[in-house]
C-alpha cells in the first residue's frame, strides 16, 4: 500500500471532522487531535524510511489511472514528487507538530476559541507538509497560502492583547505582499512556458531561458526571502514569533520558516532553474543575503532582554547559517565542497527545527508559570525549575555548537565547507557563532543567578508540558551521539539527490 | 489588441504597490492588496487568451461536449485564477477582521500608530 | 475583422474602466466611496473577464469581488471610521 | 449596523429567494454550464449577507447557530474528500464513479453525469456557504469600539 497520499489525507481528515468531534466535548477534541498528528508522523517515518532505502524519488500524480511512477506524459495534473530532502522536512515537521500540539493541551488549557485553535494547528501542519511534497509550482502556491493564513491567524489568536494584534497586522500584510509577488513570478513563468510542473518547467527552461523567466526567478526569491525572514526584511519575524502563543512559536521558528522560505528556495534553485540559471550568480546572490542574516540576527539577539524576542532574532542569525550552506552549495554546485555544504543546510534546518523547539517551549512553560519573559525578572529560575533548566541548557548547548549534541555536527560541516570555498565565509560564521554564543551565556548567567522573590513562588510545569520538552532533549542528545552516521547515511544522499537535478526531472519526464 | 490587457495589469499592479507602500490606513492597504491581486488575475486571464491566425479562441464550456473546432482558450489559468480568488477572499476576510481588533485596541487605522513593539 | 475591431474596443472601454476606478480605489479619502469604486473595478473585471471567455472567473469575480468583499470591507468601515486621516 | 428601512427589508424578501435560486442553479449545473460549488456557494451566500444586511444583526442571530454552521462546514469537508478517497483503489482523486457508477454516469451534457464532479460540487457550495455565512456573521458580532 502505498503511503504518500495519506501524509495529505490525514490531516486533511482532522481539519474537516475537528468541528464534528468537538460537539462530543473538550476532551474529545484534544484527543482527537493529538491522535491525528501522531498518525501524520507514523505515515511520514514509513515515508522516510521508504524513500531512504530506496533512494528513489516518488512520482505520485493525483486522479491518474496509474499514479505511480515514472511517465506522467502530457503533465497537465497535479504531481507529488518526493525525494530525501522532502521526505525528511516532512518527516521534521510531523515530528515538531506532533510534541506541539500534545505541549498545547496544557499549554493552552486557559484559553477560550480553542475548537479554532486546533483546526488552525492541524491547518498549519497540512499546509507545511503539501509545500514539502508537490511538484507543481501553483499547487505550492495554494499550500504556501494555507500555510500563511493559518500562520496569520495563529499569531493573532490571543486577540485580546496588543501585542498579538499588532504582531499578527505587521505579519499578515508583509506576509500577503510577499506572496503576491510570488504569485506574480508564478504567473510569468506560466506566460513563457505554458506549463506549471516542475520538472516540464526545468526542462522547457533549459531550452529556453529568457529575460522573462529571470525576472520571475527574482520575484520568486523575493517574496521567499520575504517568508524565510531573510535581513533586509527580518523585521516581522521578531513581532511575530514572540507574540504568538509559545507552542505556535515552536512551529513557526522551527518550521514555518524553513518549509515556506529556505525549503522552497532550495527546491526552486536547484530542481527547477537549476540547469538554465548561473548557479554561480545566484549562489553569490543568495550569500550575500546570507551573511547579512548571519551577523545582524544574532548580533541583535545579544541585546534582547525579552527572552522569546531573544529567541527570535536567534532563529534569524540560524536561518543565516541554513542560507549560507544553500548559497555555498549553489555556488559551488557540482564539487564536493558544494555538497557538503548542503548536507550541513539540511542537517542544520532538522537540528534547528528540534532545538528552537524545545527553546521556544522553554520560554512557554517560564511564561506560563511566572507570567513575565522579561529576563531582568527571572534570574535565579535554576532553583526552582531545575528540571526545565535543563533542558534549557540542553537546548542552548546544541544551538551554540557544542561538541556532544546535535549542533556540532551540523555546524561543523558548515564551518567546513566554507572555510574550504572561502576562508572570508568561514570567518564571518564564526563571528556570527560567537554573538550566538555570548546571547545565550546571558540568558543562562540570568537563569544560574541569584534567585528573586518573584522566582521563588515558582514551580515546574505539568507534566503534559515537561514530557514533550523531554522527548525533544532526547532527540538532541541521541542525534548528538551518531552525528557522523546521520550526515553520512541521510543527508549526505539527500544533498547529492537534491543536486541531481537532471533525476528529479526525469523522475517525473519518464526519459523523454 | 493584448497588449492592452497587459499593460493594464502591470499599471493594475504598479498602482496597489504604490498605494500598499505609500498609503497608511489600514483599510486602504487591504484594498491595495486587492487591487494588486486583481491585476495579477488580469495577467493570468490574458496568457490564457491567445490569438491565433486572426481567429478568436473560446471557452470549451461553451461549445459543448462534441468536438470543439475554435481553438480553445486555456483552461488552466482560469482554474489558477479561481484558487487565486478563493485565496484572496479569505485572507481579505482575516485582514479585516484583525483591523477591526486593532481599532479596539489603538483607536486608529494609522499604520504608524502600531509602533508599540520594538523594532 | 470587423468583428476582431469591435471586440478590441469593446474590451478597450472597459480596460479603461477598470484602471480609472483602480485610481479611485487608491486616492478617495473616503473609505467608503473607496470601496465602492473597488466593487466597480470588481465588475468591471468580471466584464472583461467574460470577454475574455473566462465565464467560471467572471461569475467567481462578480460574486466575490463585487459582492463578499465589498460587504466585509463595509462592515469593517462601520465598525472602525469611515475617513482617512490627514497626513500630519 | 442596525436593521434597514422598509423598502429595503421589501425588496430584499422579494430577491432573497431568487439570489438562493440561482446560487443552487449554479452548483448544481456545475459540470455543464460555467459556474461550480465555489461560484454558487459564494452567490448564496451573498443572499445571506443581503439578509444580513437589510434585517440585521437581531434578526440574523434568530436564524443562525454557530455549532451547526461550523458542523455543516465540517461535514462538506468530508464529504469532498470521502468522494475523493471513493476512486482509492486507483488514485486520490480519480473519478470512480464516471462510465461505472449507480448514477452520475448517463450521457456527456445531461444533468445526471460526469461521475463525481455533481457530488464535488454541491459539498463545496456547501462548505463556501457555511463558511462565509459564519465569516461574515462573526465580523459583525464584534462590538464597535468606543472611547
Amino acid at each position: 500500500m502505498n503511503v504518500l497520499p495519506f501524509v495529505i489525507i490525514i490531516p486533511l481528515l482532522g481539519v474537516f471532522s475537528l468541528p464534528l468531534v468537538g460537539l462530543v466535548g473538550k476532551k474529545a477534541r484534544e484527543a482527537w487531535a493529538l491522535l491525528i498528528s501522531g498518525a501524520t508522523l507514523g505515515v511520514t517515518s514509513k515515508l522516510l524510511y521508504n524513500v531512504w532505502s530506496t533512494k528513489e524519488t516518488l512520482v505520485y500524480t493525483l486522479g491518474a489511472k496509474s499514479p505511480m511512477g515514472q511517465g506522467v506524459g502530457f503533465p497537465v495534473r497535479i504531481v507529488w514528487e518526493v525525494d530525501l530532502l522532502s521526505a525528511i522536512m516532512a518527516f521534521t515537521i510531523a515530528f515538531v507538530a506532533f510534541l506541539a500540539v500534545a505541549y498545547s493541551i496544557e499549554y493552552m488549557r486557559h484559553d477560550t476559541g480553542l475548537e479554532k485553535y486546533y483546526v488552525l494547528i492541524l491547518v498549519l501542519e497540512l499546509g507545511m507538509l503539501g509545500i514539502v511534497l508537490t511538484g507543481d509550482i501553483f499547487n505550492f502556491y495554494v499550500f504556501l497560502e494555507i500555510m500563511s493564513i493559518a500562520s496569520y491567524a495563529l499569531v493573532a489568536f490571543r486577540n485580546d492583547t496588543w501585542e498579538g494584534i499588532e504582531a499578527g497586522i505587521k505579519y499578515m500584510f508583509v506576509g500577503s505582499l510577499a506572496s503576491s509577488f510570488i504569485l506574480l513570478g508564478i504567473a510569468l513563468l506560466y506566460g513563457q512556458y505554458g506549463t506549471l510542473t516542475m520538472a516540464y518547467l526545468a526542462e522547457k527552461m533549459a531550452a529556453n531561458f529568457t529575460l522573462t523567466a529571470k525576472i520571475a526567478l527574482a520575484f520568486l526569491i523575493g517574496g521567499l526571502l520575504f517568508k524565510s525572514g531573510a535581513v533586509p526584511v527580518h523585521m516581522w519575524l521578531a513581532d511575530a514569533h514572540p507574540a504568538a502563543p509559545s507552542s505556535i512559536s515552536a512551529m513557526l521558528s522551527g518550521l514555518v520558516i524553513k518549509a515556506g522560505g529556505v525549503y522552497v528556495i532550495a527546491r526552486i534553485a536547484f530542481s527547477v532553474f537549476g540547469m538554465a540559471v548561473n548557479l554561480r550568480t545566484l549562489g553569490w546572490v543568495i550569500i550575500f543575503f546570507a551573511c547579512l542574516t548571519l551577523i545582524v540576527g544574532n548580533a541583535m539577539a545579544v541585546v534582547q532582554t525579552d527572552m522569546k524576542r531573544l529567541l527570535a532574532f536567534s532563529s534569524v542569525g540560524q536561518i543565516g547559517y541554513i542560507l549560507l550552506g544553500l548559497g555555498i552549495g549553489l555556488a559551488a554546485y557540482g564539487t564536493k565542497v558544494g555538497e557538503i555544504a548542503t548536507a550541513g543546510a539540511i542537517y542544520h534546518t532538522v537540528n534547528h527545527a528540534i532545538m528552537k523547539a524545545l527553546l521556544f517551549m522553554v520560554a512557554g512553560a517560564v511564561l506560563h508559570e511566572l507570567g513575565t519573559k522579561d529576563l531582568n525578572e527571572l534570574s535565579g529560575l535554576a532553583k526552582t525549575m531545575p528540571k526545565t533548566t535543563f533542558a534549557f541548557i540542553v537546548g542552548a548547548a546544541a544551538i551554540i555548537g557544542l561538541p556532544p549534541l546535535n549542533g556540532f555536527a551540523s555546524k561543523w560541516l558548515l564551518y567546513e565547507s566554507s572555510a574550504l570555498f572561502n576562508p572570508f565565509l568561514g570567518a564571518i560564521a564564526i563571528i556570527g557563532t560567537a554573538f550566538c554564543t555570548a546571547a545565550y551565556i546571558r540568558v543562562l548567567y540570568t537563569f544560574l543567578g541569584r534567585p528573586s522573590e518573584r522566582v521563588m513562588k515558582a514551580k515546574e510545569p505539568g507534566m503534559a508540558m515537561l514530557l514533550p520538552m523531554f522527548i525533544l532533549v532526547g532527540a538532541i542528545i541521541l542525534m548528538g551521539l551518531f552525528p557522523w552516521q546521520i550526515s553520512k547515511g541521510v543527508m549526505i544522499p539527500a544533498a547529492s539527490m537534491l543536486a541531481n537535478i537532471k533525476g528529479y526531472v526525469l523522475a517525473v519526464m519518464g526519459g523523454v | 489588441m493584448i497588449p492592452f490587457q497587459f499593460i493594464t495589469a502591470f499599471l493594475l499592479i504598479f498602482m496597489g504597490v504604490y498605494a500598499f507602500l505609500y498609503k497608511r490606513n489600514l483599510l486602504k492597504l487591504i484594498l491595495a492588496l486587492d487591487v494588486i491581486d486583481s491585476g495579477i488575475h488580469l495577467l493570468l486571464i490574458s496568457f490564457g487568451y491567445r490569438l491565433e491566425n486572426n481567429v478568436l479562441p473560446t471557452a470549451p464550456i461553451y461549445t459543448g461536449y462534441e468536438t470543439v473546432k475554435a481553438p480553445m482558450v486555456g483552461p488552466l489559468p482560469q482554474a489558477l485564477v479561481l484558487t487565486s480568488i478563493v485565496i484572496g477572499v479569505c485572507v481579505l476576510s482575516l485582514a479585516v477582521a484583525l483591523t477591526i481588533n486593532a481599532y479596539r485596541h489603538y483607536g486608529s487605522l494609522d499604520v504608524n500608530k502600531l509602533r508599540r513593539l520594538r523594532g | 475583422m470587423n468583428v476582431l475591431g469591435m471586440d478590441a474596443l469593446i474590451q478597450f472601454g472597459i480596460l479603461f474602466g477598470v484602471l480609472i476606478s483602480a485610481y479611485l480605489t487608491i486616492t478617495f479619502r473616503d473609505l467608503l466611496s473607496a470601496a465602492i469604486a473597488s466593487a466597480a473595478m470588481s465588475l468591471l473585471l468580471s466584464m472583461e473577464f467574460y470577454m475574455l471567455h473566462a465565464p467560471d472567473v467572471a461569475i467567481a469575480e462578480a460574486a466575490v469581488g463585487a459582492g463578499i468583499v465589498t460587504a466585509v470591507v463595509v462592515y469593517g468601515i462601520a465598525k472602525t471610521e469611515r475617513w482617512e486621516r490627514e497626513a500630519p | 449596523m442596525s436593521d434597514m428601512g422598509l423598502i429595503v427589508k421589501t425588496t430584499a424578501r422579494a430577491t432573497i429567494p431568487l439570489i438562493g435560486i440561482f446560487g443552487s442553479y449554479i452548483v448544481a449545473h456545475g459540470h455543464l454550464t460555467p459556474g461550480g460549488g465555489f461560484q454558487g456557494g459564494a452567490t448564496i451566500a451573498g443572499a445571506g449577507i443581503l439578509f444580513l444586511l437589510a434585517f440585521g444583526l437581531n434578526e440574523m442571530r434568530k436564524h443562525y447557530n454557530h455549532h451547526v454552521y461550523s458542523s455543516l462546514e465540517g461535514l462538506g469537508g468530508l464529504a469532498f474528500l470521502g468522494v475523493s478517497m471513493l476512486g482509492f483503489s486507483v488514485a486520490f482523486f480519480y473519478n470512480k464513479l464516471w462510465h461505472s457508477g449507480p448514477f452520475f454516469n448517463g450521457k456527456p451534457g445531461t444533468l445526471l453525469s460526469a461521475g463525481y464532479l455533481p457530488i464535488m460540487n454541491l459539498a463545496v457550495g456547501l462548505k463556501v456557504f457555511t463558511g462565509l455565512v459564519s465569516a461574515m456573521a462573526a465580523i459583525a458580532l464584534y462590538r464597535r469600539w468606543r472611547e
